[in-house]
């Protein structure tokens, strides 16, 4: 049974992404595959696990049988850059989604959401609310992964001007749930009397929250998290979550499968970079993020 | 009755029974005799179920049985004593012995009183003086198989198997066991009796049955018969026993052991050993004898450099001192040993007859950093040829071969380090008389050749019949040392059982 | 001959002492390090957070006294969890049927222990049945069980599974919290079964000499078989306790936990060539594990360094055990 | 008696056919349903692909064969590859000293093989040592190298390694990628030691019986602690063209490789409790994975269903394995 020969005009777009162990990614890669197959393609999703070799296969895997166009959410800003030259020299376009790498012209386009500032943007609330003074714990995500330090360094680049903010534990919560859960309940043993916790996704604050619920500490300690989860969206409206950082994965999705199809009608010219601001969504606008 | 007729068996491709026809009759046992290898613990592993698929039929009482697990014919009145020790080390004595038969209340827990209460009568009844609750693992190899029969006469199985029950243990605990024999054939069980020790046959046997390659040979009753009857059956032909080796006229000193001491780990009494000096000279076999646990076994192993760092004394080879860190060193220094348990410590199952063979010499087998293979197949040839090893080739794994056969690797392995001084530990246990024979031979021929030996063993007739000179040991010491012209059962006896118990005698 | 008794019984004490006192070395830096490791608050933290690990170590006990080993615990507990979450939320839809079932808590629970159970036996029928090497047909299941939990979920978490569920992870029940409570219940049961019954012989037999365990007549593939559903359905149950932790099920919870669990057993003095091992030990093994996590975080060691120290102290802990044991 | 003997050899000949007969099966069903399948380029990309695990399969084999594990390959091939990168971009500051040393891409590649062999050794003593059971040990390293790891890049990738580092894993000789000749001689220097030398003489001793091989005068120790140090040797080279293909060493690199290694050792027919397999099978067990991965891929199946695929089809190579040795 032989593939059926495709229609001249349907392509085949692979949709390679770092991880699909976290929700926000599926949501990542399923708007991409929805858009791409409304404009009339193929599509298929590829799990790099967070590992730049497992991605390195699946570069050459999508060349070797012949994709037409590569959505890619890169695993490393570093690691990737020689995945996407691969498929240059093979001439398949890569639109990068999310995440940056640090090359010029190697990829056709990337669709940024810009992790570092968003994290600025969270910081300086988290300064404004905690009235510039307090003691707060940092969760960060998986040591290795460059999207935790890209959100940590953010973050410190606001809150490391007040003298007042201290910082009384930085541990890891592995991007996590459960881990960030168990994390907290240990660092709330030491350090019962903190004011704030910043957490480096939205799982991750959702565990912190769930330990202090049960240390009884849910009203004194402001929770900060980022990505956006519609979770956390619906936390921050009855108050239990103090803010997060909004990223629009779907609309960076739907660029990047729109540019591919541009690219397929003839189109040459694409912006080296579309940044996608990321949100700071508060209790005062989070009405605006409720879906429906 | 129990009637086993047209029983075949087939070991992927491998014939080891064809058309086998036995009877055991109630209140009486049946002797099965046969070479290594003749298929006599095949054909019991059949009778008590191990073995589900096979051709033929059992009938027992009239009735036709077909077992497809042990169990089952456990319940049928089937009861076996395995030849290989089937204990499980981690488990206490008591908990073995009822090991797939628990005793428990009502609401399905154990009941371990109970279990321990009947385990103890059991053991008193064999004369083994040990805690039920002892593990295993802390048994000798005898006490190991004393609790094996315990674990038999648990059950009041009509039919009782022991497949080699003697070979690890003493004359004394042999008596105990034809005394059960006798009170169980009293009691009108059927018992079926192994042994390669044919003294034995002759003493407790009513009947006996002959196996040879996998096929009945002959059945009758054993009144009447001897030993040379029993061989003649058994092999097929006539063979020459050995005669009495020359005494050696050789009076260079090539070992000297003086005050050899040796505590195990633990600091358990058992396997002590206490200031043991004696020498060695060449084209001498020394024979040494004790009753078990004794220590002759950690005598040879302190020897050969097993236990650095928990013996003391001194060992001269040569006139010149040596302290053996590891058996390479020992090696080094012209020691070979052959252990007392070839599947354990002598041998690689998994591997073949040549590789097994030249494991001891690698180094002298290579040309530049490989292996010749064949310089490699040239020595095992040798050794095959030299040895008489029954193998379809080079090539056989080890675990295929038979008893008799896998001695021979281990000796041969070690004969291929051009030893100077051999340590051979039980070197025939488990070996049918004519492969023991051929041993003998070989023990003498190379002592012959001017190699120190020194042989340790349980059965005083082999201890009579090669050494030159007996050394006894009891409880860890050199209790006598007597010249092969002046010993005789009687004087190696008394200087064998241990003087705490020649005082409550 | 009353003395080889006494020897052994003075051998199984030092046994059991070895991991103790790796665990009374261990606390003992900590209390020196930090005022808060010995609050009772702190105390009940470490014992709530180790007692997933103590039902799953449990179960792995179990397997590896057989002489076996179970990679799959972890995508057990994971899919175990994830379907106890959906019934609860979503229930079963029959659409052939048009039928929808709704499930109450305990219902759900009971799905989940029983899927737990059933993936376990599959494990167990693969060693036993078509003699699959544990060690294979439980990676086997590892993948399997993970792939299905991302279908079953899309990949995405179910969260809100409401109060009444919630209680069974972060509830408290005379002062202890109930998941401490549900652990207990396990390893009291795990000790009565190892020591009390039959089943626990066998076990023991099977890890300690395989071939003379089925000469006596033991049926091996049963027993294992068994087993295996054991620590499938301990998975499972640990997955109950983190989906309600959580309030929620996550598609990739429990990953890499067959290695605490192993290493839990393993420090408490299990051979994982069987045979040989004590719950009790499993259960100082875990806690060791645990309070050596909580001590880093207590001490707010950095995350780089948490790793190179736990390695250490495992090895440590090993090596303690080992030394004592050669005496 | 000869009769045996062919039949024997009959045996080994379907014995290694076994593992090719899965692979043959699976070829045929993937070039069945998709063209590309058997091109040339397609071909070479699997091989390209498989490189890395079979370098680190080799020596988990040789570990296997004498009856240990090694879980901590993934790691040191993190650590290694870090090494590597870290020398070759940044050099060695000795600030005692106010000295810079730098590294030409031998230097650096020799460190980085160096290091795995260091942290391979220490594996293989503190088992033969210290006496940790290996799963334990090579668990603890797996632990430990991740952490230094991470201390020694601080969480960073470490990029821009230069065209010519990148030969070694991007590369091309005689139409053939770099890293598949660097496989190829690995293998058959494997196969040269297990074959020809008395070290792989050992170490099916070894693994055969560990008190049969002690009495023979075999140094257990320093045949283990080599063989260890081989695994970690193997593992550094791993990351060394793992590192060189992304030209960048990634912190978390490797994560659960060893599972794959094993998965590979295992479908080719080497047992876990040692003495018995070959490289040859490593190799097709190697592959079998590979082509596994590269086809489901091929296929457009999804990534949730490749996991629960893939974990059946490895169950089913095991299951063809052991249906026709028992024949
Ligand atoms: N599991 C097995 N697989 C293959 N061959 C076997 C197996 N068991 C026994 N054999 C072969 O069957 C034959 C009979 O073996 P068996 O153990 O019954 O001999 P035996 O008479 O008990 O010898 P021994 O006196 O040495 O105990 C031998 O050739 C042996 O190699
Ligand atoms: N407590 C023990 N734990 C483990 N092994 C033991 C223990 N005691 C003895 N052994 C070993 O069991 C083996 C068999 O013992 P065996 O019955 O042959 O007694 P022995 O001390 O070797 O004396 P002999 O050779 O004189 O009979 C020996 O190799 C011995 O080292
Ligand atoms: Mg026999
Ligand atoms: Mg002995």
């Amino acid at each position: 049974c032989k593939q059926k020969p495709r229609q001249r005009d349907t392509k085949k777009i692979a949709v390679v992404i770092s991880t699909l162990n976290n929700p926000w990614f599926m949501v990542l890669a399923e708007s991409a595959v929805k858009e791409a197959e409304s404009l009339g393609h193929e599509a298929k999703i590829f799990d790099s696990q967070n590992s730049t070799a497992l991605e390195a296969d699946h570069f050459e895997n999508a060349i070797v049988s012949g994709y037409d166009a590569i959505l890619f959410n890169p695993t490393d800003s570093d690691g990737s850059i020689s995945n996407i030259q691969q498929a240059k020299i093979a001439g398949i376009p890569v639109f990068c989604m999310d995440r940056e790498v640090n090359a010029k012209g190697v990829a056709t386009s990337q669709i940024l959401s810009d992790s570092y500032s968003g994290c600025v943007a969270i910081g300086k609330h988290f300064v404004k609310s905690l009235d510039k003074k307090g003691r707060y714990v940092e969760i960060i995500g998986m040591v290795g992964d460059n999207n935790t330090w890209n959100r940590s360094s953010g973050f410190h680049s606001v809150v490391d001007n007040y003298p007042d903010l201290i910082m009384v534990a930085q541990q890891s919560g592995e991007f996590d749930r459960n881990k960030s859960m168990e994390v907290m309940e240990s660092i709330l043993q030491a350090q019962p009397d903190i004011d704030a916790v910043f957490c480096g996704n939205d799982p991750m604050a959702m565990g912190a929250y769930q330990a202090l619920v049960a240390a009884g500490l849910e009203d004194k300690v402001k929770v900060f998290g980022f990505d956006g989860a519609s979770e956390v969206i619906t936390s921050i409206q009855d108050g239990k979550i103090q803010a997060t950082g909004m990223q629009f994965p779907e609309l960076m999705a739907k660029t990047a499968a729109a540019f591919a199809d541009q690219y397929f009608r003839g189109e040459r010219e694409f912006p080296e970079k579309t940044p996608v601001s990321v949100e700071l969504v508060t209790e005062e606008n989070v009405r605006f993020y409720i879906e429906n | 009755m129990l009637i086993a007729k047209d029983i075949s068996k087939n070991f992927s491709g491998v014939r080891a029974l064809e058309s086998v026809n036995m009877e055991i009759h109630l209140g009486q046992v049946t002797a099965l005799i046969g070479e290594n290898g003749a298929g006599k613990s095949t054909l019991m592993k059949i009778l008590s179920g191990v073995y589900p698929d096979y051709d033929g039929e059992i009938i027992f009482n009239g009735k036709r049985l077909g077992f497809s697990n042990p169990s089952e014919a456990q319940h049928e009145g089937i009861a076996i004593i395995h030849q290989e020790l089937s204990l499980i080390p981690q488990l206490s004595i008591a908990e073995n012995i009822f090991l797939g038969r628990e005793i428990t209340y009502r609401f399905g827990t154990l009941n371990k009183k109970l279990m321990w209460r009947r385990a103890k009568e059991l053991l008193d009844r064999l004369k083994l003086d040990l805690d039920p609750n002892t593990p295993v693992y802390t048994l000798k190899v005898g006490q190991q198989q004393i609790v094996e029969i315990a674990k038999a006469l648990l059950t009041d199985a009509e039919i009782i198997i022991m497949d080699e029950p003697t070979s690890a243990i003493s004359d004394q605990e042999v008596d105990i066991l034809f005394e059960i024999v006798k009170n169980l054939r009293n009691q009108n069980k059927g018992v079926v009796y192994i042994s390669h020790k044919l003294d034995e046959l002759i003493r407790i046997a009513d009947r006996f049955v002959v196996l040879r390659d996998g096929k009945t040979i002959e059945s009758g009753l054993i009144k009447g018969m001897n030993k040379d009857n029993i061989i003649q059956k058994m092999v097929g032909r006539n063979i020459q026993l050995l005669t009495p080796p020359e005494v050696s006229g050789q009076e260079e000193k090539i070992l000297e052991v003086k005050n050899l001491s040796y505590t195990p780990k633990g600091g358990t009494k058992s396997g002590m050993l206490k200031h043991i000096s004696f020498n060695l000279y060449k084209g001498e076999i020394l024979g040494i004898f004790g009753l078990m646990g004794t220590g002759r076994t950690e005598l040879l192993e302190s020897l050969f450099g097993l236990h650095p760092g928990t013996s003391e004394g001194e060992i001269h080879i040569n006139g010149t001192a040596a302290a053996f860190q590891h058996p390479s060193d020992a090696i080094q220094a012209g020691l070979a040993l052959v252990p007392e348990d070839r599947k354990k410590d002598g041998l690689v199952l998994g591997l073949d007859v040549r590789t097994n063979i030249s494991l001891t010499v690698l180094d002298k087998l290579e040309n530049f950093g490989t292996i010749n293979h064949k310089k490699e197949t040239r020595l095992a040839g040798k050794y095959i040829g030299e040895l008489g090893i029954k193998t379809s080739s080079q090539k056989q794994l080890v675990m295929n071969l038979s008893g008799g056969n896998q001695q021979k690797i281990v000796i041969s392995k070690w004969l291929a380090t051009h030893p100077k001084i051999l340590l051979l530990d039980e070197p025939t246990r488990g070996i049918d008389v004519n492969a023991k024979n051929e041993i003998y031979k070989l023990i003498t021929q190379l002592a012959k050749e001017g190699l120190g030996i020194i042989m340790v063993s349980s059965e005083l007739p082999e201890i009579l019949a090669v050494s030159n000179r007996v050394l006894v040991m009891a409880e860890g010491e050199l209790t006598a040392e007597i010249p092969i012209s002046e010993a005789n059962e009687e004087v190696i006896m008394q200087a064998a059982i241990p003087k705490s118990k020649q005082a409550s005698n | 001959m009353e003395k080889s008794t006494s020897i052994r019984n003075y051998r199984d004490i030092l046994i059991k002492f070895q991991s103790l006192l790796a665990l009374v070395i261990l606390c003992f830096v900590l209390a020196m390090m930090t005022d808060i490791f010995f609050t009772s608050s702190n105390m009940l933290n470490v014992m709530r957070q180790i007692s997933v690990n103590i039902c799953i170590s449990v179960g792995m006990t179990l397997v590896i006294l057989t002489g076996g080993i179970d990679l799959s615990v972890g995508s057990i507990l994971a899919l175990s969890g994830a379907l106890t979450a959906g019934f609860l939320k979503f229930g079963l839809e029959l659409p052939f049927f048009d039928t929808f079932i709704g499930f109450t808590i305990f219902g759900a629970v009971l799905i989940g222990i029983l899927s737990g159970t059933a993936l376990g036996t599959f494990n167990g029928l693969a060693i036993t049945v078509f003699r699959v090497p544990p060690f294979v047909a439980t990676l086997a299941m590892l993948t399997i069980a993970r792939g299905f939990t991302m279908l079953y979920t899309k990949g995405f978490p179910i969260s809100g599974l409401g109060q009444n569920y919630a209680f069974i992870g972060t509830g408290w029940l005379l002062g202890i919290p109930v998941p401490v409570w549900i652990a207990l219940t396990v390893v009291a049961i795990a000790f009565f079964v190892t020591n009390k019954t039959r089943l626990g012989r066998y076990i023991y037999a099977i890890g300690g000499n395989e071939s003379a365990a089925q000469l006596s007549g033991i049926n091996i593939r049963k027993i294992k078989t068994i087993v295996y559903a054991i620590a499938g359905g301990l998975a499972a149950l640990g997955g109950i306790i983190v989906t309600s932790r959580l309030d929620s099920a996550q598609p990739n919870a429990g990953a890499s936990y067959e290695l605490d669990a192993i290493a839990a057993v393993v420090i408490g003095g299990t051979s994982l060539s069987g045979g040989k091992g004590t719950i009790g030990g499993t259960v100082l093994g875990a806690i060791i594990i645990g309070v050596l996590n909580n001590g880093l975080v207590l001490l707010n060691v950095s995350p780089f360094w948490q790793q190179v120290i736990k390695g250490f102290v495992i090895l440590l802990a090993i090596i303690i055990d080992k030394s004592n044991t050669r005496k």
